[in-house]
């Protein structure tokens, strides 16, 4: 007999037998555990002389990249599987976890398949990593990308501009297809589309987080990591369209939006350890790589290039690594909670990551100010244990369960 | 980027530089204290790539929390500050000196001599090297509620200042920095007064390097690490650009000069250390809070530091840096961008073999601060990269800067001895005669 | 006969190397590390010469024929029992002096005929904890009485209606412990031995015989010359300071002595990870330590050992019985515990998780080595970890996996002496340099003729 | 006591004042249960405790036990309880009606213990938490120890056992010290080192657990006041039973306080309580009550139906 409880915990859509998304969520399962990158290789295979060229998870403008004929594959460090020796002997124990599983699998020749690395600027750690890279590789292509943190177009918008055709030339120097605009044009329409699907994903998961847990919309978009916009984009798709025929039923959880885990990833069993807790996850910002402009880049400028730039001056997702000039930090977090019609926040940020911890009590305080509950945690991508994440979880949704999400 | 620490300073006895040092600094903050009341407005910036000669070209009065986290380091006050703004929601994941600034803000402000501190009437986050500095101004700008003005300076990855680089610096300056000063000022910035300030940075910085490479004698007649980040005090901070600066680097000179015709070493808290067994290149920061105690773990093995990468964290001037007078916002620029901590991973290395190789030195010890991932993250491929550019070996640590509870004493102290110890087994290599393998071992019963 | 003493006064284990002057390893003995470093030390030091005494026994018996050489082993038994016996005299006082505390007052007349029926039944059984062939789970008189003393305990207390509590007499054991621990107790090796050969040498002309050459060779004097301590938290060592030397540079040196290819050692011990480069000579070029975090070191294995009650004996040997790893992510120390209770809970099995364990551990130590700058060609364990079976072998797969097969991978029977051993050989430096002679207090003050 | 033989439906009286209830706190080092009658969480009366060490048993043989004996005091079977509540460990009570999370659990049952309260300080054997609470006993604040296990009772355990002091006497003990040391290592195993040290240096064992408990106590006392509580607060788990830690902690808190005094902040003032224990237990039984008559406003008897179907 099963024990009963007055709640249905189980995150996963009932009737899993004849589930009408289980392709989809298969294929992005596959793609997700395919450490090795084999599905990069076979890319590569499939395009004699193409480049693929992993990006570190933030701000990479993978149009670029994508116009240049490459394929932009985001790292996204190891996850919980991969045995960490080497990597701690570049890092001390105070660092966060990415850099050290990066260059593991680095070291260990999985990345191989990669015939550059571009390190945008997230943080300081990213950044230093970028020249261990240039030491440990020397032969590889390593650029660090400077992300303007003016965001007036004739200062910052002209250095970012220097910066996006330093990447451009180097590349098509080591065997890329030079730049051409209509070629970019595309690629930011591609862009666009992909863009669109995931927005799709999100509002499904706002109207009906049972057919969508956050652990599965998390591997979906992750899917998007090594695949080309217009791939990842199809997949969306399929997805989105055969989600309401699932069967399942509402649960009784709260809402609850995750925020700080935009570089460095919790690991899977996190996510579903926390939707356990009775919370589902309406909105994220997991893997901000592949999504971090919002809205549409204008796709038919005359000028491609500076659209691109434009775009991530006018709208680059708000994030930890962004200077915010105004007196509004924690805005576009209320936003977002408010359109996600959400209970609360959970934030999530990776240990001794400094710009998600930073920016965190400043948006406590807004939180605090605007009368939405929050409960905070800090986690590693290779955590095994979940138990007090589970309890302050758990507890968090008691609360609000049985007090309401109000004081 | 230490000022004379008042009473925690070296139980030595005190030069007339380091005297002098102190009269400067309490004047500007009796200046600070009283700057409400004569109607001068205050600056709040960081020190790395820091703008003084702008400042005080426009008569504003800089503030830097960097310099007043250490300070309360060594006057035990960080832990304090510290509990208080992780109370406050600060995880203890990240930088110390942000907490202990905001710990010592929520306490009241009171700077190193006692004095309050003055508000700021502008935050300039002159975001260079450090991306903390960024979140250290956001969090300050919600507790003040004063305008920001930011001046991004890009990162040198290649260790090459491009031109789109300094035009991004020059362009910020003159479009977004220089006007928000001047709206500050309520004057128009008098740029031949700015470049007279440029000229006497100039020459503050030719007696500064001289200092250094006076650690090309032996026995060093200085401490390149422990006490200089004393002489490094006037010139990374508020008074670069002004004689007196000028003046405490001409009487610091002469001091050296008399050590070195006296065939001396540097004063320290063990006393003067002329019988030098060691030289080493230190990388990183010290610890504040325990200070005098981590120089005591190498003054007392005899080990002179001859030369230090942390004391460059406000311009390389032995690299041949000088302001330029002749092209102020271009070689404020230049400045920038070539602070320490600006340069990627293969420059730090490179200038740390160089270091070695040009002031002879024994080894090369690193103290990792849990605090700043813009020093530490990469700093232990620095370790086996300079052992293998230099053949000289790497010692290393790890402890913080202002917060105590990660400074243990005897586990570092354990480590440097080791290392210490070490340098002085390969040195006395001949020494080990015995047989190195040999058959008449005993099993006895018990083993 | 002269020789050199290493001490290295390790946070779990003390351990003490006798050299003689040509450099030759004439004794090694150990013991737990406990509170009062001094009785450790000269606890220690007092096994080791009593290892070099039974080493000259040895000799003598050999010489004395068939008799003799069948004698060796029971010999060595009996002694053990016979120093056991001693203890054991010694803790039974030191109860009876507890009892008479009046702390104890209210439970004295339950606790006293308890204490007295345990300590009376040790004694009596004592000769089958050394009798030929029985399996201890430690060296130590302070694990080998309180196992036996617990499980009387136990048997005593688990009576239904037993008026006696069990964790008051238990907590008795561990005060009296303590203390007879930190009492050092003079040896008198002539006269132990003298009553282990009445135990076990017969009684007839050739035994006899037998038995003039032992006291003989018990009263040989012998002189140490010079001495060098090493060992944890050197800075509160029980030894003059000129006497002291890094146990970095004392591990190094002795790993290199023993396998004169090595080119890195790897030290695992109680609370610390220690990795070290060394050159031809035995010097040590380079060398990284754990952090401040005490995870992933041999104590680790101690605090799974006791959640298991297991003897560290045991643990490796069970892990080698896994038939897969399981996953374990705590490294700390404390917590490995719990994550162990709640795997067996899950139903996992002992052994798989044990050998998680181990591996979490090796992996920690695999990330210094990486740090102190790897592994190019010999490489050797030392340290108390590798007593340990399961960690050998992890390490040993870790290493030919990371750094090839072309690795030699050392571990020796007696790799826990390593520290000591090179803290023996610099003692010997410093007398051949004519530095020696300066003794700690307490070898002062011992057998040392 | 066998909670897996399934037994027909009952009918569930949505109308019924009472509720029995029980709350079981199945921990990591202990089970403790207590059995409530109460009116929807108010007026809440206790029927029975229970407590047994786990030690090195099975963990749902000692629950089974734990939750028979106090059955047993209370003469009550297994059909007439209208919820049962886990907390801890959920997973391993099978005849549970519903699960509320330790935090939850210590507020409610901390509150109900002294109605007071404004906090809560919670210490078990590897974890320890400070909640502060509203007068519902919600959490609106807490802070808890991260990975690092330092300063909790298994800790203090190893160390009573290091030194011979059976764990009930560590309290009383420790309060008799009248000159004491604080442990300076934050890691658990480094401090048992340190301990040896002080035996080494001669130390009264009065000394050196007062010397523990204060470490403890310092940073628990930043727990608490991270926390953010203020004015009454009540250590529950299974260290509240420990005497010296209450007082160290109060001294802790006396400290910080009075070096900042001048903050308008009501002074904490730690409370102790002879069930303190049985704070996540009982806590669980009320909201059991609670939640019961809030599902039943709600009309949902199957869910109603469901929790009592066990019985
Ligand atoms: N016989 C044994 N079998 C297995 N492991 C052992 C054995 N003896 C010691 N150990 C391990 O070695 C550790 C102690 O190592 P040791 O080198 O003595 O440490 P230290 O030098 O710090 O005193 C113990 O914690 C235990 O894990
Ligand atoms: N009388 C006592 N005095 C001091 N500590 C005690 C006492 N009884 C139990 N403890 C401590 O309480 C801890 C158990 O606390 P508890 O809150 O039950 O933990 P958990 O819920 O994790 O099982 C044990 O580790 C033990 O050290
Ligand atoms: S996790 Fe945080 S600190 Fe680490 S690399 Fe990413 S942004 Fe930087
Ligand atoms: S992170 Fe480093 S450079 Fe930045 S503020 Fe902190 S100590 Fe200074
Ligand atoms: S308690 Fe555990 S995590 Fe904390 S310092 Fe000690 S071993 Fe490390």
């Amino acid at each position: 007999m099963t024990p009963p409880q007055d709640i249905q915990r189980s995150p996963q859509p009932n009737g899993r037998g004849n589930d009408p998304c289980a392709t989809f969520i298969g294929r992005a399962r596959t793609l997700f555990d395919d450490k090795a990158l084999d599905h990069v290789k076979a890319w590569k295979a499939a395009h004699p002389g193409a480049l693929a060229i992993g990006h570190m998870p933030i701000y990479t403008p993978r149009p670029l990249l994508e116009a240049l004929g490459c394929l932009p594959v985001a790292v996204f460090g190891g996850g919980e599987e991969v045995d960490i020796i080497r990597g701690d002997s570049y890092f001390q124990s105070y660092i966060c976890h990415i850099p050290r599983s990066t260059i593991e699998l680095a070291l260990s020749g999985t990345y191989d398949v990669l015939d550059g690395m571009v390190f945008p600027s997230i943080c300081d750690v990213i950044r230093n990593l970028s020249g261990m890279w240039k030491m440990l590789f020397p032969d590889r292509y390593a650029a660090y990308l400077d992300l303007p943190q003016n965001f007036n177009s004739s200062i910052g918008g002209r250095f970012y501009l220097h910066e996006l055709r330093r990447i451009a030339n180097d590349l098509t120097a080591r065997g890329a297809l030079p730049l051409d605009d209509d070629r970019l044009c595309r690629a930011l329409a591609d862009e666009n589309r992909r863009r669109r699907a995931i927005a799709r994903l999100d509002a499904l998961r706002r109207t009906d987080p049972w057919r969508c847990p956050a652990s599965e919309a998390y591997l979906l978009v992750r899917a998007g990591a090594g695949l080309l916009a217009a791939e990842h984009a199809e997949l969306l798709e399929g997805f989105v369209e055969a989600a309401p025929r699932r069967s399942g039923r509402p649960l009784d959880n709260v809402r609850v939006v995750l925020a700080g885990s935009f570089c460095e990833q919790p690991p899977l069993d996190l996510i579903v350890a926390l939707e356990k807790a009775g919370c589902d996850i309406v909105d994220d910002d997991f893997q901000l790589g592949l999504r971090t402009i919002e809205g549409d880049i204008n796709e038919e400028a005359p000028d491609p290039l500076a659209a691109l730039a434009q775009a991530f001056l006018d709208q680059g997702r708000a994030t930890a690594s962004r200077y915010i000039d105004k007196d509004e930090k924690g805005r576009a977090l209320i936003d977002q909670v408010q359109a996600a019609q959400a209970d609360g926040v959970v934030f999530a940020a990776a240990s001794f990551c400094d710009p998600a911890l930073l920016d965190q009590p400043m948006l406590e305080t807004a939180l605090a100010k605007a009368g939405v509950p929050f409960t905070s945690f800090k986690f590693a991508e290779n955590n095994g244990q979940f138990q007090t994440i589970r309890e302050q979880a758990g507890a968090f949704s008691d609360s609000v369960k049985l007090w309401g999400a109000a004081h | 980027m230490a000022e004379a620490p008042g009473k925690t300073a070296p139980a030595a006895a005190k030069d007339d530089s380091q005297k002098r040092q102190k009269d400067m600094i309490g004047a500007h903050f009796a200046k600070l204290a009283r700057a409400k009341e004569n109607g001068q407005k205050v600056v709040y910036t960081f020190v790395p790539g820091n703008l003084t000669e702008l400042i005080t070209a426009l008569d504003l009065l800089p503030v830097l929390p960097e310099i007043n986290a250490l300070q309360s380091g060594m006057r035990k006050k960080s832990a304090v500050y510290i509990a208080e703004a992780e109370k406050a929601g600060h995880s203890e994941d990240v930088c110390t000196y942000v907490k202990c600034d905001i710990g010592m803000l929520k306490s009241g402000n009171i700077g190193p001599t006692g004095e309050r501190l003055p508000e700021p009437d502008l935050l300039l986050l002159s975001y260079t090297g450090c991306f903390t500095f960024l979140k250290w101004f956001e969090l300050l700008q919600q507790e003040y509620h004063c305008p920001v003005v930011m001046l991004h300076v890009p990162y040198q990855p290649d260790g090459v200042v491009t031109p789109a680089m300094r035009q991004y610096i020059v362009d910020q300056l003159e479009n977004e920095v220089v006007p928000a000063l001047e709206k500050l000022a309520g004057k128009k910035l008098d740029r031949d007064y700015l470049a007279e300030k440029l000229k006497l940075s100039a020459q503050a910085e030719d007696d500064l390097v001289w200092v250094w490479e006076s650690a090309r004698h032996k026995p060093s007649p200085i401490d390149g690490y422990f006490a200089g980040v004393y002489y490094i005090g006037p010139i990374f901070s508020a008074f670069r650009g002004s004689q007196d600066a000028v003046d405490y680097y001409r009487l610091l000179r002469s001091e050296v000069q008399a050590r070195i015709d006296a065939g001396k070493g540097p004063t320290t808290p063990d006393g003067d250390l002329d019988d030098q067994a060691v030289r080493l290149v230190v990388e990183g920061p010290p610890n504040w809070t325990s200070f005098n105690d981590f120089w005591h773990m190498f003054s007392k093995e005899k080990a002179v530091i001859v030369a230090s990468t942390y004391t460059r964290v406000g311009g390389l001037y032995d690299l041949g840096f000088r302001h330029d007078a002749a092209d102020p916002l271009g070689t404020l620029a230049d400045y920038c961008l070539g602070c320490y901590t600006n340069l990627g991973l293969p420059s730090r290395i490179e200038l740390l073999a160089k270091y070695v190789r040009d002031y002879s030195a024994d080894g090369f010890f690193i103290n990792s601060v849990k605090s700043c991932n813009s020093f530490s993250a990469g700093q232990l491929l620095m370790l086996r990269e300079v052992e293998k550019k230099t053949g000289v070996p790497g010692g290393f640590i790890e402890s913080d800067l202002v917060d105590p509870r990660y400074f243990g004493k005897a586990n570092i102290e354990n480590r440097v001895q080791s290392y210490l110890q070490m340098l002085h087994a390969r040195r006395d290599r001949s020494l080990s005669q015995i047989p190195a393998r040999t058959t008449a071992g005993v099993q006895g019963v018990l083993s | 006969m002269q020789c050199t003493v290493g001490i290295d006064l390790g946070s779990t284990t003390t351990k003490a190397v006798i050299l003689d002057l040509g450099g030759n390893i004439v004794g090694r003995g150990i013991t737990n590390s406990r509170s009062n470093y001094e009785v450790a030390a000269a606890v220690a030091r007092d096994e080791a010469l009593t290892a070099m005494r039974f080493s000259l026994l040895q000799r003598a018996l050999d010489e004395a024929g068939a008799l003799g050489r069948a004698m060796d082993k029971p010999l060595g038994d009996a002694f053990r029992l016979e120093l056991y016996l001693v203890e054991l005299t010694a803790l039974q006082r030191e109860i009876e002096r507890l009892l008479d505390q009046p702390a104890h007052a209210k439970m004295r007349d339950v606790l006293r005929p308890a204490a007295s029926d345990i300590l009376a039944e040790m004694t009596r059984t004592a000769p089958e904890l050394f009798a030929p062939g029985a399996e201890r789970k430690s060296d130590f008189f302070r694990d080998i009485a309180g196992a036996v003393f617990v499980r009387l305990a136990e048997n005593l207390c688990g009576a239904p209606q037993s008026p006696v509590p069990f964790e008051r007499l238990v907590g008795l054991y561990d005060r009296a412990i303590l203390d007879v621990e930190t009492r050092m107790e003079r040896r008198d090796f002539a006269s132990l031995l003298d009553r282990a050969a009445t135990r076990v040498v017969p009684r007839d002309p050739a035994g006899d015989q037998l038995r003039a050459r032992m006291v003989q060779v018990g009263r040989t004097p012998i002189a140490e010359v010079a001495f060098v301590g090493t060992g944890y938290g050197r800075q509160t060592l029980p030894f003059p300071p000129e006497t002291v030397r890094s146990e970095i540079l004392c591990h190094g040196r002795g790993a290199h002595r023993t396998f004169d290819g090595t080119r890195t050692v790897l030290d695992i011990g109680g609370q610390d990870t220690k990795a070290i480069q060394v050159d031809g000579d035995g010097v040590v070029t380079s060398f990284q330590m754990n952090d401040r975090c005490a995870a992933g070191c041999g104590r680790y294995l101690g605090y799974i050992a006791d959640e298991l009650s297991l003897g560290l004996h045991e643990l490796g040997p069970l892990a080698l019985q896994a038939k897969k790893q399981t996953r374990v992510n705590s490294t700390c120390t404390v917590f490995a515990g719990a994550e162990l209770r709640e795997r067996l809970a899950l139903g996992q099995r002992r052994e798989d998780i044990l050998a998680g364990l181990h591996r979490a551990i090796m992996l920690r130590a695999m990330s210094i080595l990486a740090r102190s700058g790897g592994i190019d060609n010999e490489f050797t364990f030392t340290g108390g970890v590798c007593n340990n079976p399961m960690a050998v072998k992890v390490l040993r797969e870790l290493v030919i996996q990371n750094y090839g097969e072309h690795i030699t991978v050392n571990t020796h029977s007696s790799s826990i002496y390593m520290g000591a051993l090179g803290a023996a050989m610099y003692a010997l430096d410093d007398h051949r340099q004519g530095k020696g002679g300066m003794m700690p207090m307490f070898a002062q003050t011992a057998e040392a003729a | 006591m066998n909670a897996t033989t399934a037994s027909p439906a009952r009918t569930v009286d949505l109308d019924k004042p009472w509720q029995v209830t029980a709350g079981i706190d199945a921990g990591s080092n202990a089970v403790k249960v207590a059995l409530v009658r109460s009116r929807g969480g108010d007026d809440s009366e206790l029927v029975a405790l229970a407590d047994q060490r786990i030690r090195r048993r099975a963990v749902g043989e000692v629950i089974d036990a734990t939750f028979a004996e106090a059955c047993g005091k209370a003469n009550l079977r297994l059909g007439d309880f209208d919820y049962i509540a886990s907390t801890g460990d959920g997973d391993a009570v099978p005849f549970r009606s519903g699960h509320f999370y330790g935090m939850t659990t210590h507020a409610r049952g901390a509150l109900f213990l002294d109605p007071e309260v404004g906090g809560v300080l919670d210490v078990g054997a590897l974890h320890a938490r400070a909640l502060k609470i509203d007068p519902r006993g919600k959490v609106i604040g807490h802070r808890m120890t991260s990975q690092c296990a330092s300063g909790s009772g298994q800790f203090l355990e190893n160390i009573a056992r290091y030194l011979g002091v059976p764990l009930q006497d560590v309290g009383e003990l420790s309060c008799t010290s009248t000159n004491s040391e604080a442990v300076s290592s934050i890691c658990a195993v480094l401090a048992e080192t340190d301990v040896i040290n002080m035996v080494s240096r001669g130390m009264a064992t009065a000394d050196i657990l007062r010397g523990i408990h204060l470490s403890i106590a310092g940073r628990l006392a930043r727990l608490i006041k991270a926390a953010g509580a203020e004015g009454p607060v009540l250590l529950t788990g299974g260290l509240a039973l420990d005497r010296g830690l209450l007082q160290a902690c109060k001294t802790a808190l006396e400290e910080t306080q009075g070096r900042r005094g001048m903050l308008a902040k009501a002074p904490i003032d730690l409370r102790s309580h002879p069930h303190a224990m049985f704070a996540g237990a009982l806590g669980a039984a009320i909201l059991a009550s609670f939640r019961w008559q809030q599902l039943a406003r709600a009309g949902r008897v199957d869910l109603l139906q469901a929790a009592v179907a066990v019985a």
